[in-house]
This record gives C-alpha cells, sequence and structure tokens, in this order.
C-alpha cells in the first residue's frame, strides 16, 4: 500500500462527500468511497482497475481511527458493497469475446445483475437515511399522552376474566421461554448427500493403477456438480497427505494427477475429508 | 341510537345513508352536542392515534362529518381564518399544538416550534438509536414487505438475524405470515413505525423505484 | 384573540434573533414567543398540576405574567369574549377541554358537559377481555415484579406500552417506584390481580421457577 494510512483517513475538506467518510487513494482514483461506487456504477471507472486489496488496506486503517457504533456501521456497509464489487470485479475478470454462446450471454446477465444488486443496495442506503432523518425529527416531538382521568379510569367496562391461575402460570411460562427466532428448515432440500471420503476412495482407485489421469478423466462420468467438487476437494485432501503430485504446463492448462504415494495404506482414507463432514 | 340517526339523517340526508351503516348501535353523541368540541374532548384523553371510522363509530355520527370536524379542527389549531367568519374578522391564535394524521390516525401534539420548551416536562427516555445496518434493513423491509429474513439478508448481502430481532423488540416490524411450504416467516413494518417516522401511510415512504424492481426492470434507464 | 394574533405576527423570526441573546441560560421562551401559546404546549405533555410559580421557572418569565397568560387561556377555552376584540367580533367557541386550577396546579381536564362521550368512548377502546398479549404481559409482570416497562419488552420481545397503559388503566397494575437514576417507572400487580385469580397473595402463584433468572443461575434449586 503506498498511501500511508494518515493521509488516507485525512476527511478531505475539497471532498464532496460532506460527511467526511472513508476515502480511497489508489492509482487512478483518490475520493470519497461513495464516490468510487457510483462512477464504478456509471461505469466511468473500470472495476477490474481498482485494486481492492489496496481498497481494502485503506480501510482497515481508516477503521482504526473510527470507534464504537461508528465503526460497526462503517465496517459493515463497507463489507456489503466490496463483497458485491468483488463478485462485479471477478464478472469483469472473466473472459468476454463475442456474444457467441449462452455461457457468455449468462456471464454478461450475471454481470448486469450485480450491478443491479449494487444499485439496489445504495437505493437503501440512500432511502435509510430518510428514515433516519425522519425517526430524529420524530423522537422530538411530542404527542398528548396522560394518564386517564380517574373520573374515567373507574369507568371501564367490567373485565371479564377467564383465566385460572394455572393456566395464568402457563401464560408466563410461554412469555419466558427463550425467543429464539427460528431458524429456515432446510430439510425439504434433498440433495443426495455427496461424500468426500467415497469420492476419494473412487480417485485413489483410479490413479493407484500408475497411469497418471488428467482432471478432466477423473471426473469423466460425475454427473452432478456436487460430485466433481467432492472430487476435487478430495484431491486436495490427498495432496495434503503427499499421495498425489499435480502438473499443470500453462495457467487455465490440462492438469494431470500422478500418484506418488510410497506407502499408502486404506486407512489413511478412513480420516480423510473428515472435516467436510460426509 | 334511534334518535342519534334521526339527528344523522336531518343533518346530512343524502350523505348519511351509506357511511351511517357502519355506525355502532349503542354509541352516540346527544343531539345538538358540537362534534367539533366532542372529538377535542376524546382527542384529550387517547393514547393511540384514532381513525376516522373509530371515531365516527364512538359518537355515532358519520364518518363524512367526523372528518369535516377534524378538518376544521386541524385548521382552528393551526390558526386558519375561521371559514364561516366575516371577512374582517380576527384571526385565530395558532396553538401551541396541532391535531396531526399519524401512525393511521389523528392525535395532539405539541407544535414543533414549542418542542424544546416542554422537553423538561416529558420524562420519556429517547429509546436508542438504530444502527446503520437496523435503518438499512428496516429500509428493505418498509419497500418490499411482507418479506422473508433469507430474501432481506441477499439484498443486503449480510446476515440480519440479530437486527430483525431488534427491529422486532421494537416493535417495528411484526411477523407477517409463515410460507407454509419454506416455513419462512415474513414481516411487515407496523404502524408504530409510521409514528415513528411522523407519516401516516406506506404510501407517504419516498419513491425508489426503477431502482427497486429487482434490479430488472427499467435497468438500462438507469445505466 | 386579537391580542394574541398580534403578538403572534409581531414575533417574526428576525425580530427574535438579536433579542435572543440575553434570554436565561438553561430554560426560558425567547423574546417574542407568545406566553400563552408556549404554556398550552406544555399544559398538552404534563400529567400532573402545574404551580405558576414553576411554570413561571420553566419559561423564564416573570409569575406575574404566566397568571395573565393562564387567565387568558381560561377565558380562551370556555369560550369567553376575547377582551381585546371589537364588540360584534364572532364568539370563541367552548372548547372540549378546559383549564383548571386543581391541587395548586393547573391542568388541562374534559370539559364535564362532555365526560358521557369520553366515558361512552373509553368504554369502546377498552374491550370487556384482555388480549392474549395483555395477559402475557401481566403474566410476566406478576412473576418479576417490580419490573420496568423496558425490561418487560426485552423478555417479550415486542413492544408493550399499549399493552402496559392497558393493564394501568384496568387496575391490574399500578406504578411501584421510579428509578432515580435512569427515571424507569417499574411496575407491580395489584390486589385487583390477586382477586381475579382468586389467590389470597403473590406466594399463591404457581412456581415456574428455572426460567425465571434470566435462564443464568437457578437452575438446580427449583424454587
Amino acid at each position: 500500500m503506498a498511501t500511508p494510512p494518515d493521509a488516507v483517513i485525512e476527511a478531505g475538506d475539497s471532498s464532496p462527500d460532506a460527511r467526511g467518510g472513508f476515502r480511497v487513494a489508489v492509482a487512478d482514483f483518490d475520493g470519497p468511497f461513495d464516490l468510487l461506487l457510483s462512477l464504478i456504477t456509471k461505469r466511468e471507472l473500470d472495476i477490474t482497475e481498482v485494486s481492492l486489496s489496496a481498497v481494502t488496506d485503506d480501510f482497515l486503517a481508516y477503521l482504526r481511527a473510527l470507534e464504537g457504533a461508528e465503526r460497526l456501521d462503517e465496517a459493515s456497509e463497507f463489507l456489503v458493497v466490496a463483497a458485491t464489487l468483488l463478485d462485479l470485479k471477478i464478472a469483469s475478470l472473466l473472459p468476454q469475446g463475442e456474444l457467441v454462446d449462452a455461457e457468455d450471454v449468462a456471464l454478461l446477465e450475471a454481470r448486469d445483475l450485480l450491478f443491479a444488486r449494487l444499485l439496489q443496495y445504495r437505493a437503501f442506503k440512500e432511502v435509510s437515511a430518510w428514515f433516519s432523518e425522519r425517526i430524529t425529527a420524530e423522537t422530538r416531538r411530542h404527542v398528548r399522552s396522560v394518564r386517564l382521568e380517574d373520573r374515567f379510569r373507574q369507568t371501564t367496562t367490567e373485565l371479564r376474566w377467564t383465566t385460572s391461575v394455572d393456566d395464568f402460570a402457563a401464560l408466563a411460562l410461554l412469555a419466558f421461554a427463550p425467543k429464539e427466532i427460528p431458524i429456515v428448515g432446510l430439510d425439504h432440500l434433498h440433495a443426495p448427500l455427496i461424500s468426500v471420503r467415497e469420492e476419494a476412495a473412487h480417485v485413489v482407485g483410479m490413479l493407484r493403477a500408475g497411469e497418471p489421469l488428467t482432471f478432466r478423466q477423473l471426473i469423466a462420468g460425475a454427473d452432478q456438480m456436487g460430485v466433481v467438487v467432492a472430487r476435487f476437494l478430495a484431491l486436495l485432501e490427498l495432496y495434503r497427505h503427499a499421495a498425489i503430485g499435480f502438473e499443470q504446463l500453462e495457467p487455465l492448462g490440462e492438469l494431470t494427477v500422478r500418484w506418488t504415494a510410497e506407502n499408502w495404506s486404506d486407512e489413511n482414507l478412513v480420516n480423510l475429508g473428515a472435516e467436510y463432514g460426509q | 341510537m334511534a334518535s342519534e340517526t334521526v339527528t344523522d339523517s336531518a343533518a346530512a340526508p343524502d350523505a348519511a345513508a351509506p357511511e351511517n351503516a357502519d355506525a355502532p348501535e349503542r354509541a352516540g353523541l346527544a343531539d345538538g352536542v358540537d362534534l367539533a368540541r366532542a372529538l377535542e374532548a376524546i382527542f384529550m384523553v387517547v393514547d393511540e392515534p384514532q381513525s376516522v371510522v373509530g371515531l365516527a363509530s364512538a359518537v355515532g355520527r358519520p364518518v363524512k362529518e367526523v372528518r369535516a370536524a377534524i378538518a376544521s379542527l386541524v385548521a382552528d389549531y393551526d390558526g386558519e381564518p375561521d371559514p364561516a367568519a366575516l371577512p374582517d374578522a380576527p384571526a385565530r391564535p395558532r396553538r401551541g399544538f396541532e391535531l396531526r394524521e399519524v401512525g393511521g390516525g389523528w392525535r395532539l401534539y405539541v407544535r414543533a416550534e414549542f418542542d424544546d420548551v416542554v422537553r423538561d416536562f416529558v420524562h420519556t427516555q429517547a429509546p436508542a438509536k438504530l444502527s446503520q445496518a437496523a435503518l438499512e434493513t428496516l429500509a428493505v423491509i418498509a419497500y418490499k414487505q411482507p418479506i422473508s429474513r433469507g430474501a432481506v439478508a441477499s439484498i443486503r448481502a449480510v446476515n440480519v438475524d440479530s437486527v430483525v430481532r431488534t427491529l422486532l423488540s421494537r416493535g417495528l416490524i411484526t411477523e407477517a405470515y409463515t410460507d407454509s411450504e419454506t416455513g419462512a416467516i415474513h414481516y411487515e413494518t407496523t404502524e408504530l413505525l409510521l409514528t415513528q417516522l411522523g407519516i401516516n401511510s406506506l404510501d407517504e415512504l419516498p419513491q425508489i423505484s426503477p431502482l427497486l424492481d429487482d434490479g430488472q426492470a427499467g435497468f438500462d434507464d438507469v445505466r
């Protein structure tokens, strides 16, 4: 990070951002974070040219100077926006080319959706300022709310009390029971469980014969994304156990996997992938 | 009721019939009692916003009459000239209080310019300020209600559980219904939120479309 | 009435500004603010009768002026002719409320002739049966008394303001004391609740202990 933290923190008098929030200073841009966002959403700044890691470094330095609730607020806001920017950036970095196949179209749509999400987020953020102003203004207002005059107090309808003392205690129990906000159940989703261990056993079986295999060959026949993911995780685990080696001649090129373990016992498989649960 | 009904239809023969239908059996103002005066007596004792319909049913007068009487009280307290007075009649004072329609009904408020004067006499503690995250979540729920927690989280891109709990405990949102298929609870805002915003209905929220049509429609224009 | 109007229009913002400097340190009305209007704002929000001396110190005006302003308000609300108005000026309305001196202080009350209307209204507002929310809140107060409204709200995880008011007006709970530090009113149940439940003392409430100590201690010793 080239810019020293205190240079970043300066509230920037020339800044159009009057509240003097977080300022970004990276290669092609120097100004408030909000401005960076609006430039990106207006596509006047290429997201791929913004170093998110530099922005993050700056932000962390800026955060250290803040305190308490303000810090939390700014941090959570930054996370929301940064996560979207990251998605955006990933989408931008992917090859674009000509609109030849459906995949590319889908990619562009995904990018637009991310822009949309950012815009939507900004809309809610902006309108939340209105909420804040209104609520603050309204807490200063005073409504007439006085105790009922005694002469009216005694004239209310006679209470029809139907609760027994035991029912009353049961109500108390109900009221005191911890109020957990119920969690949305996922039980209705019946995705078949895929075991990293089982897939590892499969991969080991294929590789142990001695012939190096490409990743493409290893996942041949896998009809579910989950199986592909599980086999990939299994490979990482096996690599950690020094059971296999990788070879890749060029970036994004064919990945070749070779069996390198000298004394492998199937007991090693038992614990493999345990941290993935299944 | 019988005598009041006579009064009603005598007072407004044409309009009374349909609206008067919802008037209650029991209550009702005696003949000749000035409706505006009776309403201001009621406003003295209420501690919730009073809807016009509720008031009409309490005093046994047509909704239309009650609405007119409230309008006359608002103008009266605001110091607007009495429409029934002669042109050169002296102006009425602008009262230290006003009648406001907030949170779905009418209540008496101290006029804003006297807020500071009365502050020392009021002992309510202002509730803790809502965090930025809570305000944004509240905004999302206000505009997209009824909405599940998951849907809010996907707009805010962060977990909103504790924020939703805060908003629930402050009475600003409430559970609208539970989706029978997914079991997801959907939330909506309450009248208390309207009161705290000082507005009377959700229609008074600022317009923020077209950004909100799921980012789909109208997106090209914005870009 | 005319006099107030004159004062009102004279109280232009720009006129007030320079003189504002000599306003008293803490409270006090800015010069040019109509005293009667400020007083009626205060009367809108106070529960207890206000002494003239107390009001005078709050608004930073001489007792004599405050007394005169109160007298003008009484006459105003009673619909007496404005002494400053022309003889043929229209009469002022006799308000549905009045300013009365009770127990050494002044407070707004419903005017006696509207007692019936207000009584009917209060009647309609108070349903014969307590709502589930009210019963649960009452149960919380019964087991945790004395307890503040905020503490009840955090146990019930909802806003309980209006429910507490209902219970108060029903005479099922009462104000026990006000915390001198936080200003929070603590509530306790009344004899009426015991009567309704058919028990002689709170000790006869069924024991529901484990949950009561905020789920902290007390799990082993069931009360």
